[in-house]
């Protein structure tokens, strides 16, 4: 077994820098690297470009470094949910590449895959396109995406073992498994940090070669965008 | 009477079939759920990675981890899945789902969608849309006729940046139902107590009307 | 709930024919949908091509298939435990498609997920790259591979539902999950068919969209090629 | 005395770095994972879906399910996972895989490497040996250094088809230690009681030997 284990956040983001690129799992709030986040505000790394499929909301998440004016760039799918985010983009503070959501997940795995590119039908036709190569294939058209490149990925999950194997759950799994050796560097954050073994190999979702460091997060807030239920008849 | 909401909702459910896998988007869309026939066997996708998506839960038993694509608190019904966005979009992709319904802002006779971006004025993005609507076979757009200021929608070409070309398979909308096909918007249903004489003065695009237009029956 | 679920193998089978094109999981004999296989021999299917890693063995797996003549083409990565099949193809009664073991994998997945067509580096400067596109990105080599076209996907699972739902064991995954979807129509059989809602959703390998039909497999012989064991000191 | 395979082995297992996730082909390769040093961390891959093998079931305890490569009945350690085929080669492909030892027919001096056809004579497929010579970095070949009739396999130029192009990194033979580099073999270490002039009559390819070289030390 390779240990991958660090002992808190400051160890896990040892080497970030400004001007990095980063990937950072979740879908809205859901499924994010709480700890990841709390940290890179804390260490005020500036310039990144942040590649993560929403941006959080005004105060949490990734909106937390964009109120912190750390962000250079954003490559998402969907940012309606944030306005300081819009103040920043249609200001022009902020570069932001709109990316449609498969897309999105499919340039990380891409990375984490080792396919310099690939073609999808998404976005053919759109803006999304302008300027990529595009290709028939069997009649219909595809638009060429390259791969991501990310210094580091930021991931959460809700299991994980020192030897950087990962269980996410519900729908919280999102983009993390796909970022997962997707960057130079996979940082994990795990909900539970169980013992090696404890794990059925069989359920493991990210198998620990795609990580680099593993820790057990702490004080996850876990907040909800839209509670919605109903009630008992 | 044009439809409201719920209505236009009411009416898109009709469209779902026994044994379909419907990818439902945000806003009306949303509602659908709630008006397919009990007795038919349908699982509802949502793009963030849920197969089997059940209704909201009862107060007190959200779960953070276990939500809709517009993020909202759900449930799963036996025989649900999770999985990451990549096995999402390549149900997707691949052409697994058979339905999809979303929302517009416009649409055009030739198939065109308009639905993530008001240039200068709002950006959202696109979120999982362009996946769908470059993908699905099967399009239900979900949308007002005309918007605040009276204006069609229902547009001979968009005039806001593209979702997708010439993938729209019908529209339904507080007016009308209508299929999109050899560029043009074929009128199949009328809303209750609406004339095809108010659904042309609504349309801006080419419409064509052939024989008696029945109302929707919901 | 979708129900896919069928009664047996004979109902699974139903509109297989003559020159078609059959994806099937497995890797040697691991994982073989073995049902489905004894079925095609007695269907006397024939003219088929086989996706299949391997050809089996001379007496089983798709070894059955060769020794009846049914196979006019198999595409695999790896064919070196069958006596029949060297012979079938040196005497050129059989067509063979030696295709890298990832990019067999990659065909599959591409089929499944929509892509028509990926750059991989394997085979790169070597027969299997001959007429086809080949293209540089960052100064590194690949290869254009479509992705494969089939009629039926026949896969084995260890626990599945009447969804379709699957869960497999060990490394009797191998190929299987990748296949599918990857075809018109997937059969999955099991060796243990399940209640509807018995299967964790958060350990779910395969998710039930990706198959058509279902069934309990019946008398699973799992026969091991290479049985290598120690002895207790 | 030139090397068994089990000298071969040996030798290779020096090269395995703490923290390497190592994928070890059929043949002599499998026998390297015997003979790593037990202090270091250390996993093994194979490609038909596992990271973690362990040593070989007792007797009894074989699961026909849980397989390496070369269809052989293997155990997991603590911390080992199962994957599907597609992830297994994303390992490989996207260079996750520190290092990769497999078996070779002849190897040239431009580290070229042929394994997996005889033209006219015998064909066994390559497996999953063109994936990982056409990804990894790091590429031991452990082979004999010629074959029955006594004629070289380390080559100018590879007469057989190839498996990967400009690949090997380095080759252990029953004779020697060989870094491939600037289109040569560079000797860096002669088998015990193996002279640098038998290597170079064993040798086809151009090899250059600086200085002294010393005996492998296994």
């Amino acid at each position: 077994m390779i240990n991958k284990k660090v002992n808190n956040v400051k160890e896990a983001l040892e080497g970030v820098k400004n001007g990095m690129t980063f990937m950072l799992g979740g879908f809205g709030l859901c499924g994010i690297p709480e700890n990841a986040i709390s940290e890179l505000v804390k260490l005020n790394i500036r310039e990144v470009t942040c590649i993560s499929n929403n941006a959080g909301v005004d105060d949490f998440g990734l909106g937390l470094l964009l109120q912190n004016k750390q962000i250079k760039k954003m490559i998402s799918s969907y940012v309606g949910e944030n306005d300081e985010f819009e103040r920043q983009m249609l200001s022009g503070e902020l570069e932001v590449e709109l990316t449609p959501q498969g897309t999105l997940a499919e340039k990380c795995r891409a990375a984490q895959a080792g396919f310099p590119a690939f073609y999808t039908p998404a976005g053919f036709g759109t803006e999304v396109a302008e300027g990529k190569e595009t290709r028939a294939f069997d009649g219909k058209m595809y638009v060429l995406e390259p791969a991501f490149k990310a210094d580091f990925a930021f991931v959460k999950a809700w299991k994980g073992d020192a030897a950087g194997n990962l269980i996410f759950k519900g729908t919280s799994r999102n983009f993390n498994p796909n970022m997962c050796g997707a960057a130079t560097i996979t940082v994990a954050e795990v909900e539970e940090l169980v013992e090696v073994g404890e794990l059925d190999p069989n359920n493991i979702h990210i198998p620990g070669i795609f990580v680099q460091r593993i820790f057990q997060g702490k004080n996850y807030e876990k907040r909800i965008e839209q509670r919605t239920v109903r009630q008992k008849q | 009477m044009a439809l409201d909401k719920i209505g236009i909702a009411k009416r898109i459910a009709q469209e779902v079939q026994n044994g379909f896998y419907v990818n439902l988007g945000i806003g009306i869309p949303t509602l659908v759920a709630n008006y397919v026939a009990n007795d038919l066997e349908v699982e509802f996708q949502s793009e963030n990675g849920v197969l089997g998506m059940g209704p909201f839960p009862f107060d007190g038993e959200e779960d953070a981890d276990i939500i809709n694509a517009g993020k909202q608190t759900i449930t799963t019904m036996p025989g649900a899945s999770f999985f990451d966005s990549s096995m999402s979009f390549a149900m997707i992709r691949g052409k697994h789902v058979d339905l999809t319904i979303l929302g517009a802002m416009e649409v055009s006779e030739n198939g065109d969608i308009a639905n993530w971006k008001i240039p200068g004025k709002m950006v959202k993005g696109m979120g999982g849309a362009m996946d769908l609507v470059a993908s699905a076979e099967n399009i239900i757009v979900a949308m007002m006729h005309t918007n605040k200021a009276g204006e069609s929608k229902i547009l001979k070409r968009c005039s806001l940046p593209l979702t997708g070309v010439g993938c729209v398979t019908k529209v339904v909308t507080n007016l009308a139902v209508l299929e999109v096909k050899n560029n043009a918007f074929h009128l199949l249903e009328r809303a209750p107590g609406v004339s095809v004489e108010e659904i042309k003065n609504a349309t801006e695009g080419t419409l064509v009307v052939h024989g008696e237009i029945p109302e929707m029956n919901i």
